[in-house]
């Protein structure tokens, strides 16, 4: 990790090494494909659209997608473009390449040939290359983004970047957390240092790339203040190398005054904090992620996750909405079944933009909660790493000063547990090592309390499974039945 | 059931936690000894855990729709490392994309596993058929 | 018309011919009805589901539904009941039956059986008689409610209530105007005064028969303040004729702030206007009608407007939400269509139950608006009909101070246009005879020059033709396009 | 076109009046001479306009869904009051239920409609089929 922007000798020599990692990498040619980017025109660039959404007041739908052969994912964007009117479009990596492992991509692709069905759950876009890249990305008319979950994704950047893509998922801690087991929050952070050293390039170039945090993390009961503080390190690391234009992320929790007040607060303290650090140049939006957690298999309760997820999105301002389908409950959606997803959103999106956004006493104070959250966090965490930005995210999660809920990886505390309140926000049922100060706590605590009162039960674990349940059987709070 | 030891986890390189997390909560509360081992999980640590801790039984999670690809051999693999009495129970988002599930059960069953589930099972259904597999009373 | 309870003997002597009108009538024996009514279960009479409801603070929900056999009828029923979730059940009555035209139905019944799919759109209960009705009502779990559009039911009022329905739903201006083109108001006023008069006998004898008058009448566009004068007076002209629980209905126009302003007076100032003239012990609820205006062709766009209706209902505080099916533009639902639209409507009832419900200033200002509208209204049909509630109510309609967009009567005024503002609130573009004072008048035509103004076009019925495809189109304002 | 005249209205005891609104505005704007007979309109009503007024066709909407009753012999019925020259269309939502619009159109052109429109057919389509049918320039 480093705390300041790479210099360009270094990223050049560790370029030569990452492009080794698999043999598409030598198809890379960084300035003919800055030469290739420059020819995209505006209205297939991630920030372009993102600027006229912000200009127009609408939030732009985007759906998850991705198969593992290049015909089969061209033919299911197409649909997603034409049937289902996706604004933006992803690619989704698939599982093996996420973890770097081609090889065993290679024998997935090479199945899928054989069965005639994608056994991959995303695009293999290492395996497939540079070439393969471009026909995709010039296959369809709205702009398109790598979705993944990569830890270490110096390559897919390297190799998708330069295919034509115009926006790039992920970070240094949120494709750690709640995407893997045993990877050193270090590497990764310095893997993603690569990764933004690499768009901070192409803007150097005059392309700007836009750059996503992963906001929902594990999608589980995340609380506002814990994917916002993710949010603001990996945007300041960003930033710190040379990105200019941010989307930071949230996952819908589910209570609409939270969830307004949530997409609120994430734009307001991004901001905030890259102004402080002297980033204020960078265009910041933001991302409204429907419910990420359990879905209900019922197809029209799970149309109805889908359009709240919808209008909440629409109501709190948020840049674009990530959509889930129908099929969410049971597997990777059919192109119809995703089409279905966007244009269940879309209705919702149209109807709903020329409604007044909710101005309303009690967003006002669900923002002052989750500000005064978010700056405790913060403020202990940049104070623990010396404003080190890399340094601070690596001494927080050591100290559990942010702590996902549910993550997988080993480097994360594990040790705060989130449950809703009665009105179905959630709060934390154990702060674990969060440095909150007593008021907030106090705060939390009256919260849970009161809903243990309305429960006639004590505030306990099986809160928490009761609402990791909760949606996919009806319901917002996981009551006692 | 103190004594009855179930090995649990996540295969191949999928990182979905909570299930496996709800898993090893409920066979503590049904007395059962559990050995979590967590989201991606090989073949090879399966077996190794479940040899080591002499388990009864192997809790694979697959949810992230490669399982598929993931569990090929298993039973296979089981056998030739003796565990030919350990029961192996397969459940999660096993295949990928919404479909039927009897097909799915039967390639998982022709893999190897003893009992197969699907998508978003109630776990106290996968304890209540270990009980009555191992012969345990309620 | 009269202006008081209906005597006893003058009820009784009426009732002679009214139950000659069809072979049906004669099943009718008012104490065996009453002693039936007296063994139905509380669980599954409406007025304590609705009492329930208000207690529990939960919105319940009901289908729209009705075939032509009665074995095939009770068939769905138990669909909606036991897959749907439907809190409350509904039978939509076909319509040959709501014109009284009972040969046209007994056609239509036979050819149904002949045919062996049902060619009515409803269930012709009448023809089917009281023995088939309680059949019904004995096979279903949840309470029942008579759905029609009959401009004279009195005879459908006498065999469905004795046939074991807790509900009934009408009014002699609601199923006048939007169901009906010759009928007039004088005479559906008083057949009206009938059914609440045999409703208040029932009340007399200890049975709580729950009245509705329609709420969304044209279901095109009805502003507020309209429905909200026919609801009251509907209420006031029950209320008299001795009805103790009446639940006034609103249809969806699709901006949140205005439904839940709707809403909210709707309940305040029909309360109100009963206080004032002596009925203060009438228990008043409500139900919001999702969308009925178009609606879209695809499916997944259908859940959309479903489920936005759905979400509405909750945070306005509904006691019941009338639900849609995603079939909707096409024609009567399939049995599943109509329990996937109960089924979207459920998932978002649970999971917004709990969710505190919007306090803003916006809504404030709307119900304020709406409370004035309203007023001024009642007031002036009041005065011109001496405070006689039916005499009011005609004069009104004959003077246009009440005027239903597009209605088919010929006894309403349509002169009244309205069209919506550049937020999606339903206003008026021409006023017609409406009393409304120069204040509200100027507010309203400020809210459409802002409209105008946006879309840079003159305010015309070119706007209103636009509002009328919007939702269909997949939006909420007709913009030029 | 102004001396082309059609007669429409809403068949047998539907009251759905909106889109007869919009058909009535769309055939003045087209510059036809329209009768508009309303909702609840009977076969003799559009029979004994249609010959009234010499008009040139027949606009008939159901939407209830009792369209199917409503609309039996009315080919018949036309050709019996001499009006052979008269084009029959209908259109809304004819039949009960979401179903298969061939077969519908298939049953409403036995009755002798000479076009028929599924639901929520937009009526500048009509009305350019009217056009082309009367041989009228656009
Ligand atoms: C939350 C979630 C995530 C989180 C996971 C966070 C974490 N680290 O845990 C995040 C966002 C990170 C994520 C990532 C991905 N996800 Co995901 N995810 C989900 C989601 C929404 C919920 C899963 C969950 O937690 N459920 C709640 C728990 C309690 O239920 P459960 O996991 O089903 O487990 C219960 C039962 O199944 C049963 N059970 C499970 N195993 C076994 C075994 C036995 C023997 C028995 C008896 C019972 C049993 O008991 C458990 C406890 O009740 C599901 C869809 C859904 N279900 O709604 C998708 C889903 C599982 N994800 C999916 C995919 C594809 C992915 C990604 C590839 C995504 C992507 N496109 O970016 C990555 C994969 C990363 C990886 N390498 O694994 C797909 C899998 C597709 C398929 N099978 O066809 C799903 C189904 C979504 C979809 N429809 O596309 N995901
Ligand atoms: C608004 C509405 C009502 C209002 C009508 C108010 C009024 N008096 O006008 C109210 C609430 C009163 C109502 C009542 C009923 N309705 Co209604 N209603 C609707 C709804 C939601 C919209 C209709 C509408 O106004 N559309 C907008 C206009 C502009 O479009 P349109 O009518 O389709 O007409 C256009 C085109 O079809 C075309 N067109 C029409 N005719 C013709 C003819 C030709 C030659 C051509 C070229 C084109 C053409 O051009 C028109 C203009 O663009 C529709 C469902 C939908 N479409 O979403 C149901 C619907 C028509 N109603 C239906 C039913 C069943 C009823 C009731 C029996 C309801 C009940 N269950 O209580 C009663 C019937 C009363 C009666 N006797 O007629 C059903 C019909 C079912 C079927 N065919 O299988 C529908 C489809 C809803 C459903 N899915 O169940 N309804």
């Amino acid at each position: 990790m480093i705390n300041k922007k790479m210099p360009l000798n270094e990223f050049m020599a560790l370029r030569e090494e990452v492009l080794k990692q698999w043999v598409t990498g030598k198809e890379v040619d960084l300035s003919e494909a800055i030469a290739y980017q420059k020819a995209i025109k505006e209205s297939k660039r991630f920030s372009f659209k993102l600027n006229q959404a912000v200009n127009d007041k609408v939030t732009l739908i985007q759906p998850r997608a991705g198969v593992a052969l290049p015909h089969e994912h061209k033919k299911l964007l197409k649909v997603l473009q034409d049937e289902g009117g996706a604004d933006l479009l992803p690619t989704t990596i698939d599982s093996y390449t996420r973890h770097n492992r081609y090889l065993e991509a290679q024998t997935g692709i090479d199945e899928s040939i054989r069965t005639g069905k994608s056994l991959l759950n995303g695009f293999p876009a290492v395996n497939h290359g540079v070439g393969v890249c471009r026909d995709i990305v010039e296959y369809l008319d709205v702009p398109l983004q790598v979705r993944h979950g990569t830890p270490d994704a110096r390559l897919l950047a390297e190799i998708t970047l330069a295919g034509g893509f115009t926006s790039f998922e992920g970070g240094g801690i949120s494709y750690n957390i709640p995407y893997g087991k045993n990877n050193s929050l270090e590497k990764t952070i310095t893997d993603w240092q690569y990764v933004d050293r690499l768009v901070g390039y192409y803007e150097e170039q005059g392309i700007t790339i836009n750059r996503e945090p992963f906001g929902p993390l594990t999608g589980t009961l995340v609380p506002p203040c814990i994917s916002h503080s993710v949010a603001i390190l990996e945007s300041l690391l960003a930033a710190q190398q040379g990105c200019k234009c941010i989307t930071v992320g949230y996952g819908q929790c589910g209570n609409q005054i939270q969830d307004i007040a949530a997409i609120r607060t994430l734009e307001l303290l991004t901001k905030d904090y890259l102004n402080r650090f002297g980033y204020g140049d960078v265009r910041i939006t933001t991302v409204f992620h429907q419910w990420m957690g359990g879905f209900p298999q019922d197809e029209a309760k799970a149309y109805a996750v889908i359009a709240w997820g919808a209008a909440t999105a629409v109501l709190s301002g948020a840049t674009k909405v990530i959509v889930k389908s129908p099929h969410e409950a049971f597997g990777v959606p059919t192109a119809e079944a995703n089409a279905n997803g966007l244009k269940t959103t879309k209705q919702l999106t149209a109807m709903l933009k020329d409604q007044v956004a909710f101005e309303n006493p009690l967003i006002k104070e669900e923002m002052s909660i989750i500000e005064e959250e978010t700056r405790c966090i913060m403020e202990a965490v940049l104070n623990l790493g010396n404003y080190d930005f890399g340094l601070s995210a690596l001494r927080g999660f050591e100290a559990g000063l942010i702590d996902v809920p549910f993550a997988p990886a080993q480097c994360n505390a594990n040790k705060a547990l989130p449950a809703r309140d009665n009105s179905g926000a959630v709060r934390f049922l154990d702060f674990g090592n969060l440095p909150f100060n007593d008021k907030l706590k106090d705060f939390h605590r009256k919260k849970l309390k009161e809903r243990a009162d309305t429960e006639r039960r004590d505030v306990s674990f099986q809160m928490v499974i009761d609402d990791i349940y909760a949606v996919s059987k009806g319901h917002l709070v996981g009551r006692p039945r | 059931m103190g004594n009855t030891t179930v090995v649990i986890g996540v295969i191949g390189a999928d990182v979905h936690a909570v299930g496996n997390r709800i898993i090893d909560y409920a066979l503590r509360q049904a007395d059962f000894n559990v050995v979590n081992l967590g989201v991606m999980v090989s073949q090879k640590e399966f077996v190794d855990a479940a040899i080591e801790t002499k388990a009864s039984a192997i809790f694979v999670s697959s949810l992230y729709g490669q399982g598929e690809l993931d569990c090929r051999g298993f039973g296979d693999y089981c056998k030739e490392a003796g565990l030919n009495n350990v029961l192996l129970y397969v459940g999660g988002n096993l295949v990928i994309g919404k479909s039927e599930f009897a097909p799915v059960e039967a390639k998982f069953k022709a893999m190897g596993f003893h009992r197969v589930y699907p998508p978003g099972s109630d776990i106290a259904i996968g304890i209540e058929d270990l009980k009555a597999d191992l012969g345990l009373g309620k």
